[in-house]
């Protein structure tokens, strides 16, 4: 088995990226394929709470993130220092099963993996 | 004669906003949309930028739904008005041009 | 007032071709008319009759092309722009002996005359860039 | 070494196709085989067969399909990102109760599942984005 | 007779953007229609010398750019600071016919046309 | 272990080289492609943090026919090697994982 990290980097509604990153993940976890997901740089903004996409016919991504915990994908992992730019407050995010990494857990992270699928 | 400038991409990523206040004049209104919603926030590397154009007679939208779709609306800097569509549209009329910075 | 929009973004890629069609929307409910939408570069992509999207998705070409029949708008897609990206008419596919073509009733071809022309036309142009 | 490709940028969009395409030719000349192409997000509009660029412009599309058809590969179009974006086989079309099809032969649509195989399969994923 | 400004702020050769708003500014001039061209922000590199997108089997922007002139578009305007910021050697372009402007000049020009396009 | 990155966005606009000069490791080696070949010039605002990543023992190539495209094959900044497709491929077979910054 080969492991898999998604590094989705882009924010959620502008373009279908995110979403298409996020539907990456949960087919890797469907096919029981060892597979991880990190938010960095616009991807943070991927966790802000009270998205209200429906304004503009869109769906939430935040249902798609609370999806991963059902299948199997037990933590969400995000960069800290992205947040930490952007004035994020990590302590109020959409889903609850976030770690937060700084850059040398990324680095640690990224080291171990088999694949990089960069979104 | 004066114009309408819309920016749609987020400052933290995208020097776009960054621009457009370097350029836009007394007058003129920027109106944030879709990523560009982001620079409404304080934190925005744009912030300082954005107050001394406030302070230069530029007055400074963000469009509510992209707001509402990011779940920026509560956190927006002081001195931003909040449009929707219908006031983006009398925006466009008032100036006599737009400029889209994308 | 009369406006003119050019929506350059394809829908999924980006917003623009959403921000416009509420844009044209709230448009003509202020009591202003629309002269012509005209798509270029990418924004081509909105004249598909051949999207698909899942049923819970917003179907932005199967929205644009209700509101142009709705409104009978002027809607022109730029040929050069969708020759290059694979938007054909029956005539282009014919011209072009392709198997095929897939823009959708209300959206016609034309040259890029018709936004200049459009210009000319209309007090305010604005674009949409993806 | 085994390759797969994912190529997520329309033509004419971004470099995302052309840089993918020129890494693949120059792949399979250093003597390295690839697994799979895997065509996903705006990167569904390489596989059109519909595209008309004009005579002294690169036709991407025509491009990937002769490099697909002569060296035999595995091109997967994602489906979900397809139907969503316009790119539709016959199967599809008579599914969705859509007049007409675009896609080229030797593109096959299918799942995300390809994906990953895919990754399990190969030495090597490149994601080439938009 | 309305004015039209084309604004231009993306680079020559990753996306058909830059060629596009070329076709419109010799469309306009083909119409006879008043129109300028102004390059900033990244657009800037489409004047630089020496382009061979051969390469890459692409086709040079510079010959687009030389075309103008033989439409009536006598000079291409060019936002002095944008050539600054990036190092441009503004003595050393693939066009002689470039009028370089500073932000106020920037401002002037944009306040005399009745339409802008944006690329 | 060790990854290579790819950048395709002009660091003059766009933070995504930025982002990547600041995660890469010792060992990594990043290729400039497309847009983000003008972040090979001396002028680029990340050009500092490049030349640091090089003092880590990270290596930085950009690739040959987007810098010709571009007009900058002689512009390019000491210590940025120019590499082509064949390169690139290798590269990409040197290192046991791909990261694209986009």
């Amino acid at each position: 088995m080969k492991s898999i990290l998604c590094i989705s980097r882009h924010p959620p509604y502008s373009s279908a990226l995110a979403r298409e990153a996020l539907e990456t993940v949960l087919a890797a976890a469907a096919f029981d394929q060892p597979v991880n997901l990190l938010l960095m740089d616009e991807g943070i903004w991927q966790l802000t709470p009270a998205q209200q996409p429906e304004a503009n016919k869109q769906k939430s991504l935040a249902r798609n993130l609370s999806a991963l915990e059902m299948f199997g994908v037990e933590r969400v992992y995000a960069h800290h220092r992205s947040a930490v730019e952007r004035g994020l407050n990590t302590e109020a995010l959409c889903i609850d099963t976030v770690q937060w990494l700084n850059d040398e857990q990324v680095q640690q992270l990224i080291a171990q993996q088999d694949h990089l699928l960069s979104f | 004669m004066s114009t309408l400038h819309t920016v749609n991409k987020s400052p933290f990523s995208d020097q776009s906003l960054h621009s457009c206040l370097n350029i836009c004049s007394s007058g003129d209104s920027v109106l944030l949309i879709e990523d560009g919603t982001y620079g409404a926030l304080g934190s925005a590397p744009t912030f300082k930028l954005l107050q001394r154009a406030i302070e230069r007679d530029i007055k400074v939208y963000a469009l509510e739904s992209d707001l509402m779709a990011r779940g920026l609306q509560s956190q927006i800097a002081q001195g931003i008005a909040i449009a929707n569509y219908p006031a983006f549209v009398e925006l466009s009329c008032q100036h006599t041009t737009v400029q889209s910075w994308y | 007032m009369k406006f003119t929009l050019v929506i350059l973004g394809a829908p999924y890629s980006d917003s623009a071709s959403q921000t416009a069609l509420a844009f044209a929307h709230a448009a003509l409910a202020n009591g202003h008319t629309i002269y012509r939408l005209f798509f270029y570069a990418d924004g081509v992509h909105n004249a598909t009759r051949l999207a698909a999207p899942p049923q819970d998705e917003h179907d932005l070409p199967a929205s644009w092309q209700q509101f142009i029949t709705e409104h009978q708008l002027d809607a022109v897609v730029c040929i050069a722009a969708a020759l290059r990206r694979g938007l054909l008419d029956t005539t282009e596919a014919e011209r072009y002996q392709k198997s095929g073509d897939n823009i959708a009733q209300g959206f016609e071809l034309s040259g890029l005359g018709q936004l200049i022309e459009a210009s000319a036309a209309s007090d305010r142009v604005l674009t949409f860039g993806a």
